[in-house]
């Protein structure tokens, strides 16, 4: 069953068609995986998604329901949650405070101008068990900007965990992270596999082609080729537009 | 750089003057808060000058008596205007505030001066509500009440024969109380009123709708740049020979005359003062302000003498007594005993002058552009605002 | 409607003069990121040096003469002193430091010249008249300016968009670090940028000498203005910046010579005028509220634009 | 960071209590008139701390806040002046009596930063900056039209200060605790504020606010209701400054005036909370006393052109002291944690 609907999708920049006549087909619980060389349009595709720019012309449905008006901060409480490819993360504060103004938002309007937020000891509790799904719990006091790269990045995850998303669009979570980091987070996607419906770029292809259900290619803005990591692994088209000369990764 | 050194040498002997004045007495303290900066700051300078020099001429006192007076910038700023104000009271226990040049700073310090029970004497701003309703007995202005002037243009105009007159002010409240004084004497028919942005500084607009009106002539109060910028154009546009230009004395002083060159050829002015009234006093003044500034004084110059001798004359007669002896004090400046630099001169019963009014022609005279009195206009003027006043 | 054209050539006049502040004011922010208050300061020098230069030389035109390099220099050296620290600062540093300057700039003017407004007259061959229509006189010396503000207008389009000096600044505009990575001397680039537009800047101080009193806080009046031109027109665009000095001349000039009259229609007299004054003088700025509020990156925004 | 900011919060209460005994200090200096300089100075302080609720806060640099001020004020000098004339102001009689005219200062302020806000908002960075000055203008010259208050001269307050039940304005001492007292409430209002879940939300929109559309915050109606907040807190400060001059004019309006607050909240330390109050003592005590020391100490020149001190001391605030009197103070107080105190 289709959990997300990609039908015909256009938009351009422009002389620059970031996004060409795109048709995707995301099904429910599944973690699809989004590969293709740089300035394929992964990124655009992320930000028509969520809602950040808008298609020129095409259709996206979400649980059958047309989202192309539906607004950006509406999305997110809807199921349909981004992360981001450069850390976006709320600097100043804390990682625990990073989660907790998430789940605030969860629970509707903060037109609370009294109570002191930091004192809703429920509320941080959840939050330092999305820290610690992510690995994090030890630094949750630290601020945002003080915290390792690779950690900035886990504490983008934990962010989108709490929105409890239904489906989950990563762009490239382990961009910048050591191996032994990158691992945690291959984990982590085994974990949540099955239970949230993903949507994952990514550029380290063992990882991608370990960890995805399906694997869909995107090359100057169209998807040329959407399978089971096996079958894109011997798809000819596939290897001569993108993987070229390269070798391609085997699973374990 | 010139006048650089002369500003440097300027404070220096004022603060020599002050150092020596008080020796044998205990100096009366006047605080002056006038305008020195922003563009309006010459009218200011101009105040404080004229009333040093009075003090000068006694070696730091005035009818006999040492004074210290304190000059401080109120920046056109009322809010600053009030803290200078309220130091002086507080602080410096001044025994008479002077020196308010703007009609937005007057409405806030003088009641101020006055609840403090000091003496508050204007060498310029009047505005009427201290003319009539709100006039105090501690409270005298030795200029003119803020529509004198315009009503002279009104008078002067009358008597010069004119039928049409277009007027023009800024948008703001003394624009308005401009026009209505004008109107108050003029006889002619009024056919159009321009009411400009203030600041304001192109008027290619305006100038537009007064060729289009032909009036026999402008009468216009702009003050400051405004009236600068005004005049200019007026000029180049060509419109000078067609419609002759009757202004108040504001917008016709020396400095403005500089600045606008012989573009003033045959301005028409009022004053109560000009530099070629033969009188004793003001040929004294004349002297001193020439030889101490080596500049001509303008009319707030001698406005800001007047102010220093009235004191003098008090101070004279209360033999240096100001709060000690209010009511003596205050006598002895309702009698106004001081041959004023303008003639003719004594108080009204709301303590504004009754004075003689001229109109004047700008002239061109060794190059320089002066003022030349065409004729009296009014003889024992007094403003239109003293039976609102309870004072008797 | 001899005195509609007439209103209509006052409107172009001011325009094109507001242009000629407004432009170099676009550009440096367009290229810099910075947003000069003090550039009405270098309005201000230019006056200031025309009167002094006309009070040496006796003549208008040594005067004008000059204003270009005393502006040009008082530029310079702002840009070195000052500008230079403030490329990479929020607005908000920006916007307080030239803030300062000016505040700097106004009292050493006012200690070397004095308070009083300085005199400026036009030579005699300019203060005429001339009919450009049949009943229609106009100041040969308005002409004159909108003459050529016009053709300083057209060079600046010449400069940029058809030399390679031009190409680097429209590149600088929209892809900085581009035009670094290609080893263009952007400080160099940038002092030339900030000279020209204080050149510009000077010289329609010089030119607005003999119209307007030559004072402190001149600067100040028009400077105000200027943002709301290059505002309305699309920041960093100088074609922007010439639309909106334009439309700000018509509608100030406009709104000016009949808004008043034409309340008379309907409303009293004494209402119609004060109604009328209020909305002229508040005009401008409501003008530049509506632009933001429905294109807030202004009519002719610089396209490609990545800041 | 929550120890030190607790730090400096108590500290600021302390001091705070502290100031309440200044007018017997003042007494004992034999220098009365202080009082007054240093109510002219809490108000000020307030109008800053609002703004700092828009700039330091929300990020959103506000170029006209002078004209939350200046409604608050005219409301507060308009109503006086119907009381005075005993004429009716649409309808409404009109009063001197603070709790009425107060509160109604900061609903009317309140009121005009919603409509402008609303439409302000839908601009970001120098565009918004530009926006709020055009907004300011129209308001200063819509107040200089206003003939019958006045126009360019403004409004005096015939009849005194308002009239508050068990004070009296009148008394320059009793003025000053109402603007401690006024200027000590709203910080402590935008102190819970700054805490909450709002306050969250604002920090938050300072720092990134694509993240927080993405978490599915809409930005827009928490950055018009801190609009507001900062609006009615200015109007109140507008209130309170007419009372403390007894008179309004349009010059509270000028677009020099709202420079004039955020050099306070620069000057002090943009987004903390003894910034804007530190910011406005500074710049009120070298507006008001760099001529006199000047002339103390026999430099002439510059007790008449202290301006040319004054701005490259602004400009070298700006250039080289980051964090502006907060961090000079704090720094040393509060070792590293000093350099985060947001």
């Amino acid at each position: 069953m289709a959990l997300l609907q990609i039908e015909h999708l256009h938009k351009r920049f422009g002389a620059l068609a970031a996004t060409d006549n795109l048709s995707l087909q995301i099904n429910q619980g599944e973690l699809h995986a989004l590969i293709g060389p740089n300035g394929a349009g992964k990124t655009t595709l992320i930000s028509l998604l969520s809602g950040s720019l808008q298609p020129d012309s095409g259709l996206i449905k979400f649980h059958g329901r047309n989202f192309l008006q539906v607004p950006e901060t509406i999305r997110p409480r809807l199921g349909l949650v981004r992360s981001f490819q450069i850390t976006s993360v709320f600097p100043e504060f804390s990682a625990l405070e990073n989660v907790t103004l998430v789940l605030q938002s969860q629970q509707g309007h903060s037109f609370r101008f009294w109570k002191v937020a930091r004192n809703d000891f429920e509320l941080r509790s959840k939050a330092k068990e999305y820290l610690k799904q992510v690995g994090l719990d030890r630094e949750s006091e630290i601020p945002a900007y003080a915290l390792a790269h690779g950690q900035q990045r886990q504490l983008e995850l934990a962010m989108a965990l709490a929105l409890e998303p239904k489906l989950l669009l990563l762009d490239e979570p382990m961009a910048g992270m050591g191996p032994e980091e990158s691992l945690k987070v291959v984990e982590l996607l085994q974990q949540l596999k099955g239970k949230i419906t993903m949507l994952l770029i990514e550029h380290d292809m063992d990882a991608v082609f370990s960890v995805a259900d399906r694997v869909s290619v995107l090359v100057y803005g169209h998807v040329i080729a959407t399978g089971t990591p096996s079958e894109i692994r011997e798809n000819k088209e596939v290897c001569s537009a993108y993987l070229g000369e390269h070798e391609i990764p085997v699973a374990n | 750089m010139k006048k650089l050194l002369q500003t440097l040498l300027g404070t220096l002997v004022l603060g020599l003057g002050l150092a020596n004045a008080g020796f044998t007495q205990e100096p009366v303290k006047i605080g002056m808060v006038t305008t020195l900066s922003t563009g309006g700051g010459y009218l200011g300078q101009d105040v404080r000058d004229g009333f040093l020099l009075a003090v000068e001429e006694e070696d730091g006192k005035l009818g006999g008596v040492p004074v210290e007076v304190l000059v401080e910038d109120d920046g056109r700023n009322p809010v600053n205007g009030r803290q200078i104000v309220k130091r002086f009271l507080d602080r410096d226990r001044i025994s008479i505030l002077t020196g308010v040049i703007f009609s937005n700073i007057s409405p806030v310090v003088a009641p101020m001066a006055l609840k403090d029970g000091i003496f508050y004497i204007s060498p310029n701003s009047a505005p009427s509500t201290f003319a009539g309703k709100e006039c105090h007995e501690n409270y005298f202005v030795v200029s003119w009440q803020n529509d004198t002037l315009h009503e002279a243009a009104g008078m002067g105009a009358t008597e010069l024969g004119y039928k049409k007159a277009l007027l023009l002010a800024p948008n703001y409240q003394a624009g308005k109380d401009a026009l209505a004084g004008f109107k108050r004497f003029f006889k002619g028919e009024v056919i159009d009123e321009i009411y400009v942005k203030l600041g304001q500084n192109d008027y290619a607009a305006e100038i537009a709708r007064i060729r289009a009106a032909k009036p026999e002539m402008v009468f216009q109060f702009l003050p400051g740049g405004m009236g600068i910028n005004f005049l200019k154009q007026y000029s180049q546009a060509g419109l000078m020979k067609d419609s002759a230009m009757v202004v108040s004395g504001f917008s016709a002083d020396i400095k403005i005359l500089n600045a606008i060159g012989d573009a003033g050829s045959g301005i028409i002015s009022t004053s109560q003062w000009n530099h070629d009234l033969d009188n004793a006093a003001n040929q004294q003044f004349l002297l001193g302000f020439r030889s101490k500034f080596e500049r001509e004084p303008t009319l707030y110059a001698s406005q800001g003498y007047d102010t220093a001798k009235l004191i003098a004359s008090a101070l004279k007669a209360t033999g240096g007594k100001v709060l000690e002896d209010k009511a003596g004090f205050r006598e002895a400046l309702k009698t106004a005993k001081f041959a004023s630099v303008r003639g003719n001169f004594r108080f009204a019963s709301n303590q504004h002058p009754i004075h003689d009014l001229y109109i004047r022609e700008v002239v061109k005279k060794n190059g320089q552009m002066q003022n030349r009195i065409l004729r009296k206009v009014a003889t024992d003027h007094q403003d239109a605002y003293v039976q609102e006043c309870g004072l008797r | 409607m001899i005195l509609l054209i007439e209103q209509l050539l006052n409107g172009l006049q001011f325009g094109v003069f507001l242009f000629l502040v407004s432009a170099g004011l676009t550009l440096i922010f367009g290229i810099m990121g910075v947003i000069n208050l003090a550039h009405g300061s270098l309005y201000m020098v230019g006056a200031y040096a025309t009167a002094i230069g006309m009070q040496w030389t006796g003549s208008f035109w040594w005067g004008l003469l000059m204003a270009l390099p005393a502006a040009a220099f008082t530029g310079w050296l702002v840009e070195l002193v000052i500008i230079r620290q403030l490329y990479r600062r929020d607005h908000l540093d920006q916007v307080l430091a030239t803030f300062g300057l000016i505040l700097f700039l106004n009292e050493l003017t006012t200690i070397c010249f004095g308070r009083a407004p300085l005199f400026l007259s036009l030579p005699e061959t300019l203060s005429i008249s001339v009919e450009i229509l049949p009943g229609l006189l106009y100041p040969l010396y308005r002409l004159l300016i909108i003459g050529t503000g016009l053709l300083l207008a057209f060079f600046l389009y010449l400069l940029i968009s058809h030399t390679r000096a031009g190409m680097l600044l429209r590149a600088g505009t929209t892809h900085r670090e581009m035009v670094e990575a290609l080893g263009v001397n952007l400080t160099l680039l940038n002092t030339g940028l900030f000279v020209l537009g204080a050149l510009l800047a000077g010289f329609a101080g010089a030119l607005a000498g003999p119209l307007i009193s030559v004072e402190v806080g001149m600067g100040e009046n028009v400077l105000i203005l200027c943002f709301v031109c290059i505002v309305i027109g699309g920041l960093g665009s100088i074609r922007g910046a010439l639309f909106g000095a334009l439309l700000i001349g018509m509608v100030d000039t406009l709104g000016r010579a009949f808004l008043a009259s034409g309340l008379r229609l309907i409303l009293p007299l004494d209402f119609a005028d004060s109604i009328g004054a209020a909305l002229s003088s508040m005009s401008v700025y409501l003008l530049m509220a509506l632009v933001l509020i429905f294109r807030p990156q202004g009519i002719l925004p610089v396209l490609g634009r990545v800041r | 960071m929550m120890v030190s900011e607790n730090f400096e919060a108590r500290l600021m209460l302390g001091v705070g209590i502290l100031l309440i005994g200044f007018p017997w200090f003042a007494d004992w200096l034999d220098e009365p008139y202080l009082v007054s300089t240093a109510s002219r100075i809490w108000i000020y302080a307030l109008a800053a701390m609002s703004l700092n609720l828009l700039v330091g806060f929300a990020g959103l640099v506000s170029f006209g806040h002078s004209a939350y001020v200046g409604v608050g004020a005219y409301v507060v000098g308009i109503l006086a002046w119907h009381q005075y004339e005993e004429t009716n102001f649409l309808g409404l009689p009109g009063t001197l009596e603070g709790f009425i005219s107060i509160p109604f200062a900061m609903i009317v302020s309140g009121i005009v930063a919603l409509g402008i806000g609303a439409l302000c908002l839908r601009t970001r960075g120098i565009y918004f900056i530009m926006i709020t000055l055009a907004f300011a203008q129209m308001l200063f010259y819509f107040f200089v039209s206003l003939e019958q208050y006045g126009g360019d001269d403004g409004l005096m307050m015939m009849d005194g200060r308002n009239k508050i039940p068990g004070l009296d304005l009148g008394e320059d001492r009793q003025m000053y605790w109402l603007s401690l007292v006024a200027l000590g409430l709203a910080t402590w209002f935008l102190r819970r504020l700054s805490m909450s879940r709002f306050g969250m939300v604002l920090h938050a929109l300072r720092q990134n606010e694509t993240r927080l559309k993405a978490i599915g915050v809409p930005p827009y109606p928490y950055m018009l209701v801190a609009f507001v907040i900062a609006g009615a807190l200015a109007g109140l400060s507008g209130a309170l400054l007419t009372n403390h001059m007894e008179f309004v004019s349009p010059d509270f309006l000028h677009w020099t005036r709202s420079g004039d607050l955020l050099i306070m909240v620069i000057l002090g330390g943009i987004g903390t909370w003894t910034g804007p109050i530190l910011g406005a003592i500074v710049f009120l005590l070298l507006e008001e006393f760099l001529p006199l020391l000047f002339q103390e100490i026999g430099l002439y020149l510059f007790s008449e052109h202290w301006r040319l001190v004054f701005g490259p001391l602004l400009i070298g605030i700006v250039l080289f002291a980051k964090g502006g009197l907060h961090a000079l103070v704090f720094k040393q107080m509060k070792g590293v944690d000093g350099a985060f105190a947001n």
